[in-house]
């Protein structure tokens, strides 16, 4: 089991407001213009992304979802990057060329979010493979939500990691809903991904998805095991997203009540609370909070000031080369 | 795209499609629909309200996240009885259960010597222009062109919408149903009670003597835009709106050619194993006499399609992009 | 539970004996150059598709992979419109447009053979959503083999006739084997299709596939419960391949003794086992045998003098107006 | 097909896939292999054969029926280090993992602004002739042709096979590698060591001032036969192998057109929505001028593939169709 000391917890802490600090300024760019395509906010997840990376170690790969920006984050992406992208700015973290469903930083591992739903699992899979064949100790993530666990990727990938005892962790971001529909009344069994691991002969675990420190406890074990040569993990995260499905979507279809109960639990009201019981003094709480928000007020400045994305970009990064020739 | 808005102008392209169901719906009661958040969420393009309501959940079903099983599911019930109308949410996701598209929707009847029909409809959002970036941007009806045994319709107005719907859910053939993700704003005059629209019948948009703009879906728009620019500059442009692409009505097309002796195709779908190239061939064969000039296709780029919709629009086909393409022609 | 009389099972045995009869008639016309393309023998597998008719109504659904020769007879299609099929007749089942990999007796409910694993599996569920709709009383039954239990259309099946509770049986017939490799090698569980049932919330057995009133019995209660609205079983019947995968598959692969030991529990030899103890007589079952090869080899010589496929034919059929129009 | 067999001939096709995996397995440790019986079973067409007990299960991996998986994990592999050589048994079953070639390997690059880049092979045995029926036989080259991103390879000769697969796999850029099934016993002169054909050159196998037959994979022999019957009768056609269809070279096209001033495209694929559609559109276009007649598609019949072998001969290329296509044309 990973230590967490109350330093620790203050990073993780100040992390996450962070990603919560970005997503909504997304909303309000995106409210004023200035956001256009569409965005899934990760209000309300953060807790997942950042116990995750916080237990891994630099060079494990995360692969996410359109819902992303807390991953890229996590993974060390940082707002400025991020809003840029979605203001389609030629400093964006993807040049402008992906968009917020598409949010990939490289170079930290976190080798990118994919829109397809489900899509992801077998090329998370694969970069585990990869790892070992190439011998390293490196873990690959995929992060999805309670919806994927329904389609048939999900399957595939699932089984092959658990043939081949691959390095990989299924992260499953259960926030209870497809993008309206419950995923309790489109699926078999109670717990979507956790209920099925038994299936392929993978170990499982439902964790509390607000709770940094369950996220990170877990993902520690299971890392460890992945690294051990035992094969995969699937962790069952439950969760809630503060926002609707995207961003035009009011979340009409969810019953009184059931957000402010999860407000309740907010993954940064229960870091707050840990902090505190670990003897972090409210100030340096609030100072944390305010450096991240600092950061953030910076990136939107700073994304707004950026130059639009360069047309000449259309053409290039289709091949390898650069560009994107297609004959002779 | 093109604001061609007037008085009568009523009804939006995203309500026909729901019209165009429940027209169908109120007639057959075979007919029953199946989707991702279709029923009481009415669609994430709101293209099914008030569908749940009228018909009821035995009408109206809600699906997991389950491409293969939604299309594979519509097959099924289609061979026994039912006309099922499936939503895949948006045209690049049909990559998910592209086995059932391309492999046993389509060949399933032939295959068994005619033992068995599939009259079901595989709607779905397609196209760009609204900056939702690679995965959720292309337009894919060339992709079912290369399947043989798929009909594909894909409609520019609101009255096509519900003309062609009906055509389709009363097809005994499966037809894909491509419903344009720019268009679904566009506002047009109402479908009339009883609005049907044969497949395989192109429309003559305008009427013009230098130059024939084949287009589809989108692409009808821009090229009645662009024909209005050219007008202006003494050029003659006739716009036929294909509808349909299989059957194909290269009939319309090689009769305007004859009129017009130039051809340029706009098509969405990028250059490359795009739709244009099957109008070109036929053209190049049949009507290889009839042509005076080079034939031009304004189509996508070659690239995925990018976010940023300045550099989308660099990519996908544009006004100016139809327009500069006619002037190639008309000083050749 | 269906009882079956000694009369039941000896028409079941008979059926069998047609069955096994044709296979071994497709692959003499194959080493004699008759039968070309490839051809997927079910020799061995008789008990699974014979059982489970047997157990439905007539107008309850089958659909088949591409080792669909055993169901579509069971489902009542003739061996000479089977054998005429595989000789490019134009008498054959699917007028030779379809061969060995797609028999197809729709008026018997026999909606088709699929040669692409495991697409079948969707396709059956919605013609179990359809006779619910309908509400009509017929079960749907999708076989298919360990391998198919690997693919994500397995998956999306079994979850959507789970949470539409529909009236459909998946029979799996695990034969141990995809085409040269073993399924236990490539699966993260013992039983690939039993023990995956439960991640649907689906009940599930493990039956003898080569025993047809085991088959019989457990499709019987299956059935029983799908009719009466209770939703999808999966059985999966152990059984094995006689010939190789294909016609092209020596199945050196097998490890020595295998398939001798199976051979001791061959299908047909249970059955006759059953039937003795049942008190039929051994002239009897040799009277049902020669029946079926009788019918075997008049089906070989009526398909031998039927014309070849009519030439026209492969512009029919396309659309439900008998024709292939593509344009105007 | 045609039997153009010579003494020097003594490789296979088939075992020529084999060898130009094993070349560069050998070179670079990067190379390995997945897919479904190609370890100790040598694959289902025996293109394996030799590799698992040359290389070991740590570099030929045995996987699942799960295509998705398959290519899925391929392309992750190929983002981080490795370069995948990814086999789908029958390239109809591309269709069960189409997300991955249309939307995941080719837009990955392009979408994160050119962080990663993707080098994996997926290799396929493509086309009909054989009697496979309709779900087993098809030309799905136009399919990958239809998505940006993927380089596409197909090759006509045993040492082309070796030389583009030595292309493919050093290739830092996806590449679809259509491996013909009819071609698989074909013979030819084996590969030289380090033999590589770059990418997007057609080759020029037969020249004729007559008339340009453009042919790929299974369609190069029959173009050849074609092209000697012709000879006979006092037609010289000029034979070219495109190779690859992206990079497609059509430089060498309008060159031999050039020269010629008649174009037929022979594809097996079918001609709704057929790469030939891509070639004659940039003809028609570019080459207007140089057109002396129609342009002609020998291209499959818009159906699904029939199991008979005669009915199939009706609906794939043939020397005959190919040979009235030309004539048709010197008459003109
Ligand atoms: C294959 C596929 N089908 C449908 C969609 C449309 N879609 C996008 S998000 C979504 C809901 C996903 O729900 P879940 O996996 O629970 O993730 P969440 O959005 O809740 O984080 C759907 C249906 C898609 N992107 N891909
Ligand atoms: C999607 C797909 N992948 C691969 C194949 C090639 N293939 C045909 S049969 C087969 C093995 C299937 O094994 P199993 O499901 O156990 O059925 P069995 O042949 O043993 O009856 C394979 C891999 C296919 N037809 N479809
Ligand atoms: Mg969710
Ligand atoms: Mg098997």
């Amino acid at each position: 089991m990973t230590e967490t000391t109350a330093t620790d917890l203050l990073a993780l802490h100040e992390t996450m407001t962070l990603i919560r600090r970005t997503e909504k300024a997304a909303h309000d760019l995106f409210l004023s213009g200035l956001v256009k395509g569409t965005t899934h906010l990760a209000a309300g997840h953060e807790a997942v992304a950042v116990g995750t990376r916080s237990a891994l170690q630099d060079g494990d790969y995360a692969f996410a979802t359109y819902r992303g920006h807390h991953h890229a984050i996590a993974w060390g992406a940082t707002p400025e990057e991020c809003l840029a992208e979605f203001m389609q700015r030629s400093t964006g973290l993807n040049k402008a060329k992906g968009g917020s469903m598409h949010l990939t930083k490289a170079e930290a591992g976190m080798l990118g979010s994919y829109a397809i739903v489900g899509a992801h699992l077998p090329i998370a899979v694969g970069a585990a493979w990869s790892a070992r064949l190439r011998k390293t100790d490196q873990v690959s993530v995929a992060f999805f939500g309670d919806g994927a666990t329904n389609i048939g990727a999900f399957h595939e990938a699932l089984n092959l990691a658990s043939v081949w005892k691959l390095p990989v962790l299924f992260v499953c971001e259960n926030n209870f809903y497809m993008e309206y529909t419950p995923i309790a009344s489109v699926t078999g069994v109670g717990n979507p991904a956790a209920d099925r691991a038994p299936s392929y002969g993978i170990p499982a675990e439902v964790i509390d998805g607000n709770d940094v420190v369950a996220v990170r406890d877990a993902v520690a074990r299971a890392a460890g095991r992945a690294r051990a040569g035992d094969g995969p993990t699937v962790l069952e995260a439950q969760t809630y997203r503060h926002y609707g499905h995207s961003r035009t979507d009011p979340a009409k279809y969810r019953p009184d009540g059931e957000l402010e109960r999860w407000l309740e639990r907010d993954p940064l009201t229960v870091s707050a609370g840990r902090l505190r019981e670990a003897g972090t003094s409210d100030d340096d709480i609030k100072a944390a909070e305010d450096r991240a928000a600092a950061v953030v007020d910076q990136a939107v400045a700073g994304a707004k000031a950026a130059p639009q994305a360069d047309l000449s970009e259309a053409f290039t990064d289709v091949w390898a080369d650069g560009g994107a020739a297609w004959r002779t | 795209m093109a604001d061609v808005t007037t008085a009568q102008d009523v009804v939006t392209y995203r309500e026909s499609v729901a019209e165009g169901i429940a027209r169908e719906m109120r007639r057959d009661p075979s007919v029953v629909c199946l989707g991702e958040d279709i029923g009481a969420a009415g669609g994430v393009f709101k293209t099914t309200v008030g569908l749940f309501e009228e018909f009821g959940p035995e009408r109206v079903w809600d699906t997991p996240i389950s491409e293969q099983a939604i299309v594979g599911a519509a097959m099924g019930a289609a061979m026994t009885g039912m006309r099922p109308v499936a939503e895949i949410m948006f045209s690049d996701f049909l990559a998910c259960c592209w086995d059932y598209l391309a492999n046993e929707i389509p060949k399933v009847r032939y295959m068994t010597g005619g033992q068995v029909t599939v009259p079901l409809v595989i709607r779905t959002a397609n196209g760009g222009g609204l900056g939702f970036g690679a995965q959720h941007s292309q337009s894919v009806e060339n992709w079912a062109l290369t399947v043989p045994g798929l009909k594909i319709a894909a409609p520019s107005t609101p009255a096509d919408v519900v003309g062609l719907m009906a055509s389709a859910i009363r097809s005994d053939d499966p037809v894909v149903f491509f419903e344009h993700k720019g268009l679904f704003a566009s506002k047009g005059r109402p479908a009339p009670d009883g609005h049907v629209v044969p497949f395989g019948e192109a429309a003559v948009l305008r009427q013009g003597a230098d130059v024939t703009l084949v287009a589809l879906a989108s692409t009808v728009p821009l090229a009645l835009t662009a024909a209005d620019r050219l007008a202006a500059e003494g050029i003659e442009a006739e716009v036929l709106d294909l509808r349909c692409l299989i059957p194909l009505d290269v009939t319309a097309v090689l009769r305007s050619v004859e009129r017009t002796s130039r051809l340029v195709v706009v098509e969405e779908n990028p250059y490359q194993g795009g739709w244009g190239g099957t109008v070109v061939s036929v053209v190049a064969d049949e009507g290889f006499e009839l042509l005076d000039a080079p034939v031009k296709r304004v189509a996508g780029a070659n690239v995925p399609l990018p976010f940023a919709d300045a550099l989308e629009d660099q990519v996908i086909p544009t006004v100016d992009k139809v327009v500069d393409a006619v002037r190639s022609l008309a000083t050749y």
